[in-house]
């Protein structure tokens, strides 16, 4: 198995998504509020998966532009979650930079009571697995 | 011993491809009571056939097996060829040897040797096989039609002009479902009361037909050709052969606070009232949970004010009870319940509406009187948004997985309809795919975009945010310029998708007429018995099949029509043998299988036996070969084996058991 | 699955009815969803036609495994057939599973005529459910003669 | 016992019935056996003693056939068996003439051969009446005691019940017996791991010679001609064509009067090897009492049996695996 499919693969496996179920209705673009700083569109990253180019998804823009609102995945018609595709994308990245995992214990420390509550949420959203 | 000949369908290259029919076939020689083996490139063909029938006669046989198809498909006719040759049709059986053979299996000598074995288990049925002779019923010359829609009117319509006695029973107090709210319908631009009104007319003056409005179906039993129905025929508080339909009783009536059914609750009704002006029958009904004389027992007003004295707040509802031949379901559609879809904001503002609610708000009757006015503030629209696919083709528990079929046609309608009235107004739609297959259909729609400029941004809509200013702000995308758009509009439209009306769940239990998991009824066959239902007798009529336009609609409802006269037109049917019947002799009359007849089909009897030099009078359980349809419950519940079913005993199915486990 | 030809290959019988499951099976061919070849299905008009015997003789014969499947409870063809059905084999199945037979080798499923995927993964997921038991010794053996 | 033989003989006489249905006296001291009473004379050699077990329900469908009423001695159990059978048409309430007698326990000459109590001559204290606590039993090794409830039969400890369900006088008192639980036995075997049930069941099923005692005795099985006699299932043997007909016949007879047993327990009292064979019908009232319900067979003549009921919210097959 080439090794952009098995990326492909990773992708679906983290995020539990398959892409294939995808019918091109955009609603996820629609409903995505950082939309116009993306480069690579959310309802894209479901034909970057499907034509195994990772890569790209890895070093986009979008890749950190996504706030984890969920608002794709919460009125995606068909169960594809783009949210989730980018979100395993960004899993695969943390995953390879070794010893970025912050232990449990360390986190109050570094708590800035000025951090807005959405991004500690969207945080903890991102790092869960 | 039995005399059976097999005989080995190829299917072209469908079952020889993978399985070696020709050692199906040499097998098949070395079972017991085979004197007669042969495989053959269509079976079903007239020459494989031909090849039943000559060595039925050359090998005297008396049992047959074809290796095939599933007995789905071609049991019947395998039957009749038996039967034209002079064997009993009861003597010939199929084994399954495409779809559960070679279709599922690639190894050549896994699916041969799995083909061998369900030879073998066919040849061990029919050796225990015995001829079956069907009975005869009856056959009650008269419809029922469920449903007073187009779809319930035309198959009517269609019936009582060959010359049988139909009745329609209907919900509401008038005839004209769904397509008596529409206003005008594509591709020709009919206006639909215009279209519709001489059918209800027809319908209600034809001799033949009876129509029972503001009625149910409370009861159904029996079988095809002698169904017996219980109707029952709400209290209309209006007696209909006195009222002569003036009217003045909904103008006097207090009680104006009702939502409006027809207009789709965006405007009141009287407590006392018919739907629309040309309803049929036009008599008034009192909705009761409304009226102020039901409700407080003062007021009387309508009363005071009908001159024919008409109105009888006494009357009760009544059950009718009548007998049919046949029955037609037509009890059509509605739109999904929207609660799901905040992002819409379809129950924040009453600009955003359904495409029905447009009809409606387009309709000179309806609570604008024809203008095209936003509701919430009675304000010209400048920008209409309209939003295609809301709930179809969902794969999640909001919506429906199947696409609604109308609604890029009607949309495209509206769009039409707004630009050539109002070309002011801009008219935006977003689709997903615009599906337009059909005589004339996609030149309508083109003419919306080429003609009347309609704009169509491929992309759906992920939300309709309404603005202080009254205005609502559409985000949605347009993916073929890879831009997400930020619209104010003044009104958005839902394609809203359509769900088989919630009551034919109920309805299909009572028939036993099968049901699919998004509440449509099931066809016998997909593609060649679409309008019957598996259940004989039932025929299925417009979209409680499935989604279709008025055109299909119509259609499918003349030819549920033909099915159901081909079914009058005879005096007599006959009756499936596979029934089941009951050994005196082992009988204990202990009642355990009267118990789970579903049908009622068992009775018990006190009668002399001899059993064995033993005479003595016994309470014996009694099968009425009519009504059981065969399903085996009583089999075995019964604990003694006297109770069997023909064409599927005990001891076949344990031979075929038997034959599989070798 | 690669199965040599030396290896076990069970015997397993599904019993399907007419209605819902035989089609469902019809369609799951019509639509060429493979299920291995030793499923053989027999048809019955009903679930309810399925007697505890069938299935006892079917093991008394050496089968490996039995399947059931009928229509979705609330859609029988016959209305209430398999109610009773379920009642029956839910207690049939208690009931072996008391005397020590793993209860992976019976199964009642409910498919729909239009459920081809169901019957195919339904008939997969029990095939290989009865490979991992392996061969069916128990019910063969319960009373020994040694 | 006399109190019952007198009734008997005045019931005879006032022509109210024309037989009586109870028990005499056996060649052993321990063996009643069923048997009719024509006329007063005839009464003389009625006994009704601690050994008389036999569920006198299942006479009465041959007795429904004959001229004139029978009276029956029914025990509390076999009332329920009775009223089962008139649920089924099997025996006709008019033609029956029910004398609930009472019932302190049965005795089983198993339990006190068990205790190694043997050559037994006679044994005292087994009389109805008697409110001895324990049996003086004489043997040729001279005489012996043991406690009347050790000797019982193993459904008298988890008895249902001393009320009569159906009975048109009542003679004698009864006795609560009860002192276990009806399931434990069952409970027991199911928490065993698969291949100790197999082992189980494979040990007390080998026993079995097929003499259909069993299927005699039963007031449920009470078919005309039974499956396993009958050629409607190829099932036709008395002896065993191979090792699974016992597993076949008995997991059948079981299911065939699972939801109509009563658990009277004479099939296990009956059997002449001993195998505990309520064991299968228990475990299908369990079943029953756990998913559908508790169902009591016999304590009415008109509710609807388990397996001929069904909801739509009923339990699915695959619970078996799921309970664990």
């Amino acid at each position: 198995m080439s090794s952009k499919k098995k990326q492909a693969e990773l992708i679906e496996e983290i995020s539990g998504v398959n892409p294939l179920k995808c019918m091109k209705c955009g609603k996820c673009s629609a409903s995505c509020p950082s939309y116009n700083e993306m480069d690579i569109k959310p309802h894209q990253f479901v034909s970057y998966v499907i034509n195994e180019d990772v890569e790209s998804l890895v070093n986009s823009e979008s890749l950190w532009k996504c706030l984890s609102c969920f608002a794709c995945v919460e009125r995606c018609p068909r169960d594809v979650k783009p949210g989730k595709l980018i979100d395993a994308a960004r899993q695969m990245v943390v995953r390879q930079r070794n010893n970025t995992y912050l232990s449990p214990d360390e986190v109050p420390e570094l708590l800035d009571p000025e951090i807005p509550q959405q991004l500690l949420v969207s945080a903890y959203r991102r790092y869960r697995r | 011993m039995q005399r059976i000949g097999v005989f080995v369908c190829h299917c072209g290259s469908n079952i020889a491809a993978t399985v070696d029919v020709s050692k199906v076939a040499e097998m098949a020689l070395m079972e017991p009571g085979v004197v007669h083996a042969e495989d053959y490139q269509y079976m079903c063909s007239e020459a494989g056939q031909a090849k039943i029938a000559d060595a039925i006669h050359e090998k005297k046989l008396t049992g047959i097996v074809v290796c095939s198809c599933s007995p789905r498909m071609h049991e019947a006719t395998f039957r009749k060829a038996a039967e034209r040759a002079g064997l009993n049709p009861y003597m010939v059986e199929i084994a399954n040897i495409r779809e559960h053979c070679s279709w599922i299996h690639k190894d050549m000598e896994e699916a041969t040797k799995k083909a061998v074995i369900l030879m073998r288990a066919a040849v061990a049925k029919v050796n225990l096989n015995t001829p079956l002779q069907p009975g005869e019923s009856r056959v009650t010359k008269r419809a029922l039609i469920i449903g007073g829609g187009i779809a319930g009117i035309q198959t009517a319509l269609d019936i009582a002009d060959a010359g049988y006695e139909v009745d329609i029973v209907e919900k509401t107090p008038s005839i004209g479902g769904r397509m008596s709210q529409l206003d005008k319908t594509f591709p020709t631009l009919d206006c639909s009361a215009c279209i519709l009104t001489p059918k209800m007319v027809e319908a209600s003056a034809h001799e033949k037909i009876k129509i029972y409005t503001y009625s149910e179906v409370e009861n159904v039993s029996g079988f095809v050709g002698d169904f017996t129905v219980d109707i029952r025929k709400k209290a209309r508080s209006v007696d209909m052969d006195k009222c002569t339909g003036c009217g003045v009783c909904q103008e006097k009536c207090p009680s104006k606070k009702a939502p409006s059914e027809f207009n789709r609750g965006l405007n009141n009704r009287s407590a006392i009232y018919t739907p629309f002006a040309q309803a049929i029958p036009n008599v008034p009904v009192i909705d009761r949970e409304a009226c102020i004389k039901f409700k407080t027992g003062k007021c009387g007003i309508c009363s005071k004010v009908c001159q024919a004295g008409a109105i009888d707040y006494e009357q009760k509802d009544e059950i009718i009870t009548e007998k049919y031949g046949a029955i037609v379901v037509a009890t059509g559609f509605d739109t999904i319940n929207l609660d799901k879809y905040d992002e819409y904001a379809y129950s924040q503002s009453k600009d955003v509406i359904t495409s029905l609610e447009l009809e409606r708000v387009m309709n000179a009757a309806g609570p604008t009187h024809g203008h095209l006015e936003r509701l919430s503030d009675g304000k010209a629209p400048k920008e209409m948004v309209f939003i295609q696919c809301v709930g179809s083709r969902c794969s999640d528990d909001r919506g429906k997985p199947y696409c609604s079929k109308i609604c890029c046609m009607y949309t495209a309608k509206h769009a039409m309809l707004i630009r050539d009235k109002y070309p002011d107004v801009n008219v935006t739609v977003f689709y997903i795919d615009v599906r337009t297959p059909g005589k004339n259909f996609d030149e309508f729609y083109r003419r919306a975009v080429e003609q009347y400029g309609v704009n169509y941004i491929k992309g759906q809509v992920g939300k309709v945010i309404p603005q202080p200013n009254g205005k609502l702000l559409v985000q949605g995308s347009d993916l073929l310029d890879n831009r997400q758009i930020l619209k104010e509009a003044d009104m958005v439209v839902l394609a809203t998708a359509i769900e088989p009306n919630p009551d034919v769940r109920k309805i299909a239990t009572m028939l036993t007429a099968s049901i699919d998991t998004n509440n449509f009824l099931t066809e016998a066959h997909a593609k060649l018995r679409p309008v019957e239902s598996p259940t004989a007798g039932i025929f299925l009529s417009g979209v409680c099949q499935g989604p279709k336009d008025i055109p299909e609609t119509v259609a499918q409802a003349g030819a549920a029509a033909v099915k159901a006269i081909g079914l009058l037109a005879k005096d007599k049917l006959m009756t499936n043998p596979c029934t089941a019947h009951s050994d005196e002799l082992l009988c204990n009359g202990c009642s355990t299988c009267e118990n789970v007849c579903p049908y009622g089909a068992i009775t018990y009897e006190d009668k002399e036996v001899n059993d064995h030099g033993i005479r003595e009078v016994r309470r014996l359980a009694v099968v009425n070969s009519a009504l059981c349809q065969g399903c085996g419950a009583c089999t075995v519940a019964c604990p003694s084996g006297a109770m069997d079913l023909q064409g599927f005993s005990n001891r076949q199915i344990i031979a075929e058991v038997d034959a599989i486990c070798r | 699955m690669s199965i040599e030809k030396k290896e076990f290959r069970p015997k397993i019988v599904a019993f399907c009815c007419n209605w819902c499951s035989y089609a469902g099976a019809d369609l799951a061919g019509s639509s060429r969803l493979g299920y291995p070849a030793d499923v053989k299905i027999i048809r019955v008009p009903c679930s309810c036609r399925v007697n505890p015997m069938f299935i006892l003789r079917a093991f008394e014969k050496g089968a490996d495994g039995v399947i059931m499947c009928g229509c979705h409870p609330g859609d029988c063809h016959y209305s209430t057939g398999n109610f009773y059905a379920r009642r029956r084999m839910t207690l049939l199945f208690s009931m072996l599973d008391y005397i020590g037979v793993e209860n992976g080798r019976t199964r009642v499923e409910w498919v729909s005529a239009a459920e081809g995927v169901k019957f195919s993964d339904t008939m997969n997921s029990f095939v290989e459910k009865i490979y991992s038991l392996g061969e069916n010794v128990r019910l063969g053996d319960l009373r020994c003669r040694n | 016992m006399q109190e019952l033989i007198n009734r008997a003989k005045e019931l005879l006489d006032d022509g109210t019935v024309a037989r009586v249905l109870g028990w005499r006296a056996g060649d052993l001291p321990y063996n009643p056996e069923p048997a009719y009473f024509e006329n007063a004379e005839s009464l003389k050699d009625f006994v009704y003693n601690g050994f008389c077990g036999a569920n006198l329900s299942k006479y009465m469908i041959e007795a429904s056939k004959l001229e004139g009423k029978t009276l029956v001695c029914l025990k509390p159990c076999d009332t329920y068996s009775f009223n089962q059978l008139i649920k089924e048409h099997r025996v006709d309430r008019e033609k029956a003439y029910v004398i609930g007698v009472g019932c302190k326990g049965k005795l089983d000459i198993e339990k006190i051969r068990a205790q190694g109590i043997k050559g037994i001559e006679s044994i005292e204290g087994a009389e109805i009446t008697d409110e001895a606590e324990t049996l003086k039993i004489q043997t040729i090794y001279g005489e012996k005691t043991c406690a009347y409830s050790d000797a019982m039969l193993e459904r008298c400890h988890v008895c249902k019940g001393k009320e009569h369900k159906i009975y048109d006088e009542q003679i004698g008192e009864s006795k609560e017996t009860k002192d276990g639980e009806r399931f434990d036995e069952v409970s027991r075997i199911e928490a065993m791991a698969p291949a100790e049930k197999f082992a189980f069941f494979k040990k007390e099923l080998s026993k079995c010679i097929r003499c259909n005692a069993c299927r005699n005795v039963c007031p449920a099985c009470s078919c005309r001609k039974c499956v396993f006699d009958s050629n409607k299932f190829d099932s036709s043997q008395k002896a065993n064509v191979d090792s699974f007909e016992e597993k076949m016949f008995h997991i059948i007879r079981a299911f065939h009067v699972a939801g109509r047993c009563t658990d009277c327990g004479e099939c296990s009292r009956v059997c002449p090897q001993g195998i505990p064979l309520h064991l299968f019908n228990r475990k299908f009232i369990k079943d029953i009492d756990e998913l559908y319900g508790e169902y009591q067979a016999g304590d009415d003549t008109d509710s609807k049996a388990p397996l001929t009921n069904y909801t739509f919210e009923d339990a699915e097959p695959s619970i078996v695996g799921k309970r664990g």
